[in-house]
């Protein structure tokens, strides 16, 4: 298990280069990567606030639930802050199961708690200056299902 | 004598990342009430607490949570992670 | 959208390396992979037998719906056939969407009728013998969500 | 003429990958028919159809499917891919 806080990029591949790997009671892995999409054109960055401390605290608590609840072999959870542009990955989950709907169902939890409990607040800076990107109802309800 | 800190548009509207508060509020909310009447600025950032979320030694508690032994109370928008 | 049909080994991590890069409208990506389990320590091999042509027009049409359905912008199926041994991969599934909800629901559909509809059988092979994995009434109902 | 494909214990238990079948039979059940009364391996290889599946011309099927046109028929256990 990993968790990972930092302002340096990553490549997605090379984070998953030997996870789960030499093992033989693992059936499944998933991984998830989010990126920093431009629907208009017009975005020049994220900018990722976070709360050193609270945030790795928060995602290890989310990791060790995942873990117990689906029986995870491993999972490892890498999360930028900082000065972000349009197309860099802004964050990673892996998990390692027994079959597939464990390894599914946790990496969908992480991300789901990832976007409504893990204390990252996001800006976009466009030429015309900055914006916090608001909450979505839905990223909230989407919680109830666990 | 209590840490407090703000973050993203919070931290914005009262122009500052933390400061130390001298305090006998009971509650978040009480903390909120103290602060809001300070200054406009206060006011601003703390105007509809619905909008806001706050934690308590960093772990997210509610408005009328206990604030005795707390060292460190936060007060930020809901998240945007992931 | 690639689809490969190979007996030969392939690395997931490796695969993945440029997969939903250097482009701005990927909000989140998915991959899948599954391994070759062994439960009981006595697992020899994995032998996978495939209908040729078949399996790859089949999994074409799988990967042709699940773009149009939730409108991917890149997607990606590696299997193998052929003789495999315990912790190799088996097969990867690799999603590029806008949302993460896209990107999930696309991965996991895949791998639903990859597994019931896509012309492979697994044969267990032990110091005892060989044989041929069952299909779980769970699978079959799982395509039922979709 | 018609190709007939077998797969996994299916072509073990006729023990052929695949043959030329002259026939007339007019679906993949009365196809199945024919070759269960030809040898005790087919009769083993098709006594439950519905452990089975058919394919005609590499697309999944019915077993009262017409098989008029059709250039190859497959006969296989329920997949096991992923």
């Amino acid at each position: 298990m990993r968790v990972q806080v930092q302002t340096a990029p990553f490549d997605p591949a090379t984070e998953l280069a030997g996870f789960a790997r030499g093992r033989h009671d693992i059936g499944a892995t998933v991984s998830f990567t989010g990126l920093v999409r431009d629907d208009t054109g017009q975005l020049v960055a994220l900018d990722i606030e976070h709360y050193p401390g609270m945030t790795e605290a928060a995602i290890t608590a989310m990791v060790d639930e995942a873990v117990a609840r689906w029986q995870l072999v491993d999972c490892r959870v890498i999360h930028r802050f900082g000065h972000l542009t349009p197309g860099e990955p802004i964050m990673m989950v892996a998990t390692a199961a027994r079959h597939r709907a464990e390894a599914f169902a946790a990496a969908e939890f992480l991300m789901d708690y990832l976007k409504s409990r893990a204390p990252f607040w996001k800006k976009e800076i466009t030429d015309q200056g900055g914006d916090w990107v608001k909450a979505k109802d839905s990223d909230e309800d989407a919680l109830t299902r666990w | 004598m209590i840490e407090v800190l703000y973050f993203a548009w919070v931290r914005e509207r009262i122009g500052l990342a933390r400061e130390t508060v001298e305090t006998s509020a009971a509650t978040p909310a009480a903390l909120v009430a103290e602060l809001a009447a300070r200054e406009p600025r206060y006011a601003a950032a703390f105007a509809d607490t619905s909008a806001l979320r706050v934690a308590l030694d960093q772990t997210l508690a509610s408005f009328d949570a206990p604030l005795a032994g707390v060292r460190e109370v936060a007060f930020f928008p809901p998240m945007t992670g992931g």
